[in-house]
């Protein structure tokens, strides 16, 4: 029941079929699928973000070219209005539901433990991701409070690690983890917004953070 | 979901003070009585709001832990100086000036960097919220490919797994402020003097930095250091350095003065088993 | 990102959706998804077969309606040479990796990276073995965190495993595997170090576990 070729596959598809060339036979026996078919067989099993460069090993073709079929999938899901959605996160690929069928979803899957975080949280957790690596007086001295607590409810959370120690002072420096990625559902850092953006124009130029006298 | 504003909410809404917003800090309550006033936030509405922000001190006091009422406090001193400053008649720019626009400038700019994070707050919030709506796919491999999974590697022994699960048990520190950081731990010279005493002696010669890989805080290696030296002084160890901050060789060499010496130390630090001549390997780690 | 709809989706879709009336609305807000997306987005999820009259309860649909749209659903993944196939095994419904894919998928497992355990699991894993027979809740107590895919890896890992059920709430109960006690090389749970020996001082007489607020 698995072997069905694409002849009758809708014009989507392809495009996609196009840039697959089909003469790859690794080691083993049987009619291999396409590159296409094999990818997503492989995200059907894999239970954390995988690079490209492991797929790529996996289904031995170029990385680009995985990249590229990983995208083309993703757009495909989002086209046919499938009920889940590939997505690029925290570095990698990575099956997800639809926002939409959540109500449905959520029958399913209880998460309800995953708590909420304050205020208090959320800020820290904010100055940490723009300014990582960060010690707790510098966060304390951003937010005008003592950030201890917080600090260790974030860490419980595995939203942020201890990641270096400052040279001077020996004080330990915190970032965010790949984690905090995932449940933002970003691939990386990076693609935090600018603070400038939430800075009026003549503070916008200086991203470094106020001397903080604490 | 336990942390210092919680905890304060908490204190506050059963506590006598129902009227009485928690405010994370003074920037926090700063922005809301901007806010409250419908103002822009500017050096203006920052005058403007000066007299609230302190009569909201007044009234948070005898609730607030020192460290919570110093970051109001500074900020009250500073938004106070400024107001006092329009109230006098203006004088010659002098240092004085200089130095008042300065700090109203940083509290200022530090008010705004705040509430950039708080921005930045509301949209990880949003982030999450939105996030949570999207269940990734997080299922046990097929019966058929299960049996494939590489052997597990636990990575640690019987003594490694009971002590993880200790740290896995323990119960999480309820937030505290935490003070650790003011007393680091006191390191005793003589007791390390001590150790060091009884390492070169099974070793026979050593160096500084292998004698130091254990010492794990800067301050015990510094205490060793001067245990060091002063086992030199007592004549119980030499020293060799081929070049300027290059390695620094450690040899025993002994002498009946120095193991009198070192016996009273011992006895004094309470470390004489591993002092005692016969000690084996010290089981400092 | 997620409301696509169905005016651009292939003829074989078209089927589909004239028999799915898309007046029914549950009572959450936010434009709901057609029931193939959400049963999708169920499918997803699940890691048991799930029967057709679980499915419908949770869409909301005739169990007839759900066998259809299950039986198209499976048919369209055919036909369109997808990497996964669903299948109706044991009684209900489940998403499997397709079976010309299993070259790929093996190697995939085989050389992934998954022989180690993360520090998660090893925490979670070191919690089961010291309060054994122990339910998802309670561990998610000491945690912390919500452990319930950490647990299904570890249940797969074949190093924990369902052994009771508690009397008044039916929550699953989860011990150690003699494979554990075999990967640790003991030879049985009695000879687990004495957790004592190793926790702080003020906990060391209590053995029972002091922070289960969930």
């Amino acid at each position: 029941m698995s072997d069905e070729h694409d002849d009758e596959a809708p014009d989507v598809l392809d495009v996609i079929h196009d840039t697959v060339d089909a003469g790859h036979e690794p080691e083993l026996s049987g009619p291999l699928p396409d590159a296409r078919t094999a990818l997503e067989a492989v995200l059907l099993v894999v239970d954390e973000p995988v690079a490209e460069v492991v797929l790529a090993q996996v289904l031995e073709r170029p990385t680009e070219e995985v990249g590229r079929l990983l995208a083309e999938l993703a757009a495909e899901y989002d086209e046919q209005g499938r009920g889940f959605d590939l997505r690029h996160v925290s570095g990698g690929w990575r099956l997800y539901t639809r926002e939409s069928c959540a109500p449905y979803v959520e029958r399913f899957v209880r998460d309800g433990q995953q708590a909420r975080l304050t205020q208090a949280a959320l800020e820290t957790l904010a100055v940490v991701a723009y300014r990582q690596p960060v010690s707790r007086s510098r966060i304390g001295g951003i937010r005008g409070v003592n950030v201890d607590a917080v600090v260790r409810t974030l860490v419980t959370r595995g939203l942020i690690t201890e990641v270096d120690t400052e040279r001077e002072s020996g004080a330990i420096l915190y970032g965010t983890t790949s984690y905090f990625l995932e449940r933002l559902g970003l691939d990386a850092v990076d693609d935090l917004p600018p603070l400038s953006d939430y800075l009026p124009d003549p503070y916008a130029l200086d991203d470094e953070d106020v001397s903080t006298s604490t | 979901m336990t942390d210092g504003a919680d905890t304060a909410a908490e204190v506050t809404t059963s506590g006598f003070h129902v009227h009485l917003d928690v405010f994370e800090g003074p920037f926090d309550l700063l922005l809301s009585l901007i806010a409250k006033r419908q103002l822009d936030v500017t050096l203006v509405a920052l005058a403007q709001v000066t007299d609230e922000f302190i009569a909201h001190i007044r009234m948070g006091e005898g609730e607030w832990d020192l460290d919570q009422a110093t970051g109001f406090l500074v900020v009250a001193a500073t938004l106070l100086d400024l107001k006092v400053a329009r109230l006098l008649p203006a004088v010659e720019e002098d240092d004085e000036d200089l130095a008042l626009l300065e700090a109203r400038d940083l509290l200022f700019a530090r008010l705004l960097q705040y509430r950039a994070f708080k921005q930045i707050a509301g949209l990880f919030a949003a982030g999450f919220a939105r996030e949570r709506r999207r269940h990734p796919r997080a299922v046990p491999l097929e019966p058929a490919f299960a049996t494939l999974l590489p052997e597990v590697l636990l990575g640690v022994g019987p003594i490694e797994f009971a002590a993880l699960a200790a740290r896995a048990l323990a119960p999480r520190p309820t937030p505290i402020v935490a003070v650790d950081h003011l007393h680091a731990p006191k390191v005793s010279v003589r007791e390390q003097a001590v150790v060091l005493a009884t390492r070169l002696r099974d070793l026979g010669a050593a160096t500084f930095r292998g004698l130091t890989t254990d010492a794990g805080a800067t301050i015990v290696v510094v205490a060793r250091f001067l245990a060091l030296l002063e086992l030199y002084r007592e004549g119980a160890v030499a020293f060799e350095q081929m070049t300027p901050l290059g390695e620094l060789h450690v040899r025993w060499v002994g002498n009946p003065d120095a193991d009198a010496e070192l016996q009273r130390w011992a006895h004094e630090t309470g470390e004489h088993d591993e002092y005692d001549a016969s000690a084996q390997e010290p089981e400092q780690t």
